[in-house]
């Protein structure tokens, strides 16, 4: 972890990660009170992905999203408001309730939207890297997915023909070691995920995904390949979820001592401990940045509880364009 | 008679036929020790039969309907698992290109005795990936059979058929049935494809309904008795086959059939069973046929929205109170 | 006016669509310049726009359309080639899941121009993985449209419509119906999406068809003609939006209704018509609906298998005798 | 190209090389006659990988196939003359006439069948496979596709889970570098589709696949593991298609030179030379095999053209079992 970045940048990623997380803790205790429909995939834990790698993008890159899509979202750049409520179902979330937490995008700021079947989002984000090369811009598309989308057979297509138009596309793998109940060791019989990049030509890399430092600094090299032209890559980030898969799931498939280790490594804790030992950033700097992002969640939350449900009759729409 | 539910029931078929036949075995993501099926069907199985017979998978559902394919045809009988049934596109060309096709392709050589699993249907607010209801797809695939059982009971003595069978099924759950409990005799049986059951008798209108949307005709057929109307609820249990004389039979019996299931309204199910009706009864039918499904939109997240699109009890009602 | 293949036909479409809109742009497996697609619709394109507007694609259905989904959210307009229809299978997930769905399931934010153009049909004896029709597939996904061009005219019509569009498009073509000629005005048309075009006026009974079951219908009307039997033939030219006012209109006028298409019987394209026809316009009608359609099975290779389940003439023919 | 193998075995590998070669060459003529409904893909010039492999196999063993299907029937074992009556549509072929060149299948000899859907084969030959394993027994199942098809999801999904379950498949990649008129250059960054193999965990290996010694060594070495239970190995074979790549395609795609050149490692003509070389054979007894292969194919021939066509209802029969 080196820390080369303005402060403003530091800050700014510490904002991120601390807006993922709060967030997140609001949606758990929302969906406790059976405030929150269906179901959820909290982000929290594997923050320094998303920021990381989004710390890098300008408003015009892309990123395509998963199920577990909240902090893409929030690092890409979207309003917390209008995530919460699309999460609430109301209309006045980014897609006026009609996509809920597995379906969220905003197209204003190139978040081409959250799929749901896992691996579905990597030819898409295929599609986007092909758009730019066509267009001839300097855009880049970032793909976010799990290990367990790495056994799609989208993911073996996708980065197949990323690689053969040298598109620029970053294909980041968030390996937080389960796919539901399925750890990786049963399901893949290699350690990195990244090594499959050797199957498509293009570099891959490992990095400490609890690292946002390290995080950004591959996602940086990544993305300057791809604006050269020079085509895409594959980054793993090594990470862990805090929380069970999704609603009220207890994990219990995790050894106790497992989740201790990885939250004992906990990127937002690690971040905010080098920015104190570095004197980057002064306790009183903290707490004032916990208070405002806390401030921002809770606005959000009012926000998104005080928006309107959408009228029934809505649903017949935007079927067509 | 004791009470089981839909999900202990299906989980009762699988452990006997496991426990009958050796070359039974199950495969899916998460179908084995660490979860138990995301819908908890195969609960314990993994811990009673091993993890080489309750096969957890990688996320690959196209291989995974590949492996069971491959397996039905050399001497087991795999039970596959798709999380949702939505997730089945991903396994479209293994399903009906090749495990529908083999049998017929190779000219009858081989049997392909395999069952899919997978829950359809709309109601817990998980949106447009994981709520469809798709079994018109697999209807319209020759070699398929398509199983729609609508209670705990059918639910088990259809999987035990679908399991001793030669051909291929597709079987629909339905994400609300799993926790709903009905009456299931301890001693072993099985329930017959092609057998439509009627699920209330009655003389006014004809109702055929699958699935979830059973038990909402049964809900709309008590009340419209309430009003004097009577209804007969035909639950054909199985799509493919079809109990085709079933449906006409109570359709000559009561001159008007509404047919209601939960799948978008174009080219779905109830078009085929209305196209039957069409073609076979028209002459016995008293008034138009009418089709209460979902209207053709994806499912969305948001309570209001869903509920909006998916069929209910006061728009079987309307549609009967339409036709006598 | 002059007459050229349907294929050319298509081809045309693409190219002055490539030559107006440079956003539009093509990808498929051989595609390009070293083969021209497998049925050389897209011959001599690669030369005029480039290999990189007229792009060759590796094996991979899947990412083919997921790629040009992505393409299609973020400016441009790609018009997919799947090499067969049967294909598709494999890229379901991608089409309807998708491609159809991310309109709805991001509440509008985005379009989705994007056209698949792909070949059904049998008659070749390509047999089972090669032949099959599987329009009523992609009927039953809303957000999507589907066209089915019958003649050059209609193709080059709905193909530039298809283009210029804002949704996803599923283009179903025929194989049999590439070499066929027909007048193609010289000077720029469009043919509107939901319009049905009567192909034949006649008084006694309708017949509605697409692709090339067209053809086989009006060469059923003029044998019937003959004999006294005056038929209406109706082409919908897309099933989705599909112009129930025209099947209806001409149903009032006849009476009588026969439903011809090429997929499989069972949950097919005409089981649609049909239902719609029985909803909605029941008491026109003079006589049960028929369908003709392939019986559900798959396709054979050999020919004589293969045509015993091609709907012919005369199956047409037989069922216009039936009702009249 | 060692000649360890006995002498007999030596002949048996040299003359199914031969039919299929002379097979092939007679559905040729037999197409330009008109003869042979629908399209073919011809074997010739690939003899050498299915009859490599195959050579190690037992009639209990499996194997799945390809659009390109002929040879590996053959080296399987099949009856040359209900392949034939297969391609042309006859009752008495394997498939009842239901299948053609495209779906032929003899589950008497564990052949189990062509499928037309690139990449289709390689999941079901896994399913074998697990089928193997959970039986307990010691046969094993191997799987040939193209180059083309080594893009394809089924690929990817379909070695990974093979990998991680250790089963015994052999996944025989033929690549014969076009897909159609899509060279390999074209649609895959790497030279070896046998480094994918990385990707899982499992030996890759490429071999000269015109030297038919060769290709028997990988197999023997992958059939052994396989059977020894220590899973799947992927064998790539370089070779190459003699004519276009179905029905009249001139493969005007390939450069002359190129076409030249691999005529010229030619398997059979290179197989005869190392038998005749080694004194392995005289000429004479390579003219005599000749001839017999011939006769066979004559034989094949007549039986196929003799044979009835399958009457029109029996379109209906076999839906169902
Ligand atoms: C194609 C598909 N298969 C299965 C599921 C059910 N499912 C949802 S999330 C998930 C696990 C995904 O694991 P991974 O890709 O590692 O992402 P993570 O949840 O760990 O972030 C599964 C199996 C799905 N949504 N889509
Ligand atoms: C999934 C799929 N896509 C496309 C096709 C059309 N097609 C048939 S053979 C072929 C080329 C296959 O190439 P390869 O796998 O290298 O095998 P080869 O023909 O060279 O033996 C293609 C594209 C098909 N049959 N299936
Ligand atoms: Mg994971
Ligand atoms: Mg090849």
């Amino acid at each position: 972890m080196t820390l080369t970045l303005t402060k403003e940048k530091l800050v700014e990623i510490y904002m991120k990660m601390l807006e993922i997380r709060f967030f997140e803790e609001k949606v758990f205790e929302l969906y406790a009170q059976n405030l929150v429909p269906g179901t959820i995939h909290l982000y929290a834990g594997e923050e320094a992905v998303a920021v990381g790698v989004c710390g890098n993008l300008r408003k015009d890159d892309y990123i395509t999203s998963t199920h577990r899509g909240h902090g893409h979202c929030i690092a890409k750049g979207a309003e917390l408001k209008r995530v919460m409520a699309e999460i609430l179902g109301k209309k006045t979330g980014y897609c006026k309730g009609k996509g809920g937490s597995m379906h969220i995008a905003d197209f204003s700021i190139g978040m081409l939207g959250a799929t749901a079947v896992v691996g579905a989002g990597i030819p898409i984000a295929v599609g986007a890297g092909l758009s730019i090369k066509l267009r001839d811009t300097d855009q880049v598309a970032a793909c976010f997915f799990g290990e367990g989308a790495s056994n799609q057979g989208t993911f073996h297509e996708s980065i197949n023909m990323a690689a053969i138009w040298k598109l620029p596309v970053i294909f980041v793998c968030e390996n937080n070691l389960y796919a539901m109940g399925t750890r990786q060791s049963r399901v893949m019989a290699i350690k990195n995920v990244a090594d499959r990049a050797t199957a498509y030509g293009i570099p891959g890399e490992v990095v400490d995904g609890n690292d946002v430092l390290a995080v950004y600094e591959a996602a940086q090299k990544a993305v300057e390949t791809a604006r050269k032209g020079e085509g895409p890559t594959l980054i793993e980030c090594k990470t862990y979820r805090h929380k069970g898969h999704s609603r009220i799931d207890l994990a219990k498939y995790r050894p106790k001592e497992e989740v201790e280790e990885w939250l004992a490594k906990d990127p937002i804790k690690r971040f905010k401990e080098k920015l104190l030992q570095t004197n980057t950033l002064v306790e009183a700097e903290i707490q004032q940045i916990e208070k405002e992002v806390s401030a921002e969640i809770e606005e959000a939350v009012k926000f998104a509880m005080e928006s309107p449900y959408p009228a029934p009759e809505e649903a017949s729409e935007d079927v067509y364009a | 008679m004791r009470k089981i539910s839909y999900r202990e029931a299906l989980r009762e078929a699988l452990r006997e036929e496991m426990r009958r036949d050796p070359t039974v075995f199950l495969l899916g993501e998460d179908v084995g020790r660490y979860w138990g099926g995301a819908f908890k069907v195969t609960e314990g199985l993994a811990e009673e039969f091993g993890d080489e017979r309750v096969r957890d998978t990688p996320i690959s559902e196209s291989a995974i309907i590949g492996a069971a394919v491959g397996a039905a045809i050399t001497g087991m009988r795999p039970v596959a698992e798709i999380m949702f049934g939505d997730l089945t596109a991903l396994a479209m060309d293994q399903i009906a290109n090749q495990a529908a096709k083999i049998h017929y392709m190779f000219g009858g050589q081989v049997k392909v005795p395999l069952v899919i699993r997978t829950p359809f249907g709309a109601g817990v607010n998980i949106a447009a990936h994981h709520s469809q209801s798709l079994e018109a797809w697999f209807m319209h695939v020759p070699g398929l059979y398509v199983a729609v059982p609508s209670t705990p009971y059918d639910a088990k003595g259809l999987l035990k058929t679908a399991i001793r069978g030669s051909n291929p099924v597709f079987f629909c759950e339905h994400k609300l049935l799993y926790p709903i409990e009905g009456e299931v005799p301890e001693e072993e049986y099985m329930v017959p494809f092609g057998i439509a059951d009627i699920k209330r008798e009655g003389a006014d209108v004809t109702v055929v309904a699958t699935l979830y949307m059973v038990h909402k005709a049964l809900n709309a057929a008590e009340e419209l008795e309430g009003e004097g109307i009577s209804v007969e609820v035909v639950d054909p249990r199985t799509l493919a086959p079809l109990d085709k004389q079933a449906i006409i039979k109570s359709v000559k019996k009561t001159g008007r059939i509404i047919i209601v299931n939960e799948d978008c309204k174009t080219a779905g199910v109830s078009a085929e069973i209305a196209a039957v009706v069409a073609e076979e009864a028209i002459d016995y039918l008293d008034a138009p046929i009418k089709r209460v499904a979902e209207p053709d939109t994806p499912i969305p997240f948001s309570p209001p929205l869903e509920q909006y699109v998916i069929p209910d009890e006061k728009a079987i009602i309307n549609a009967v109170k339409e036709v006598v």
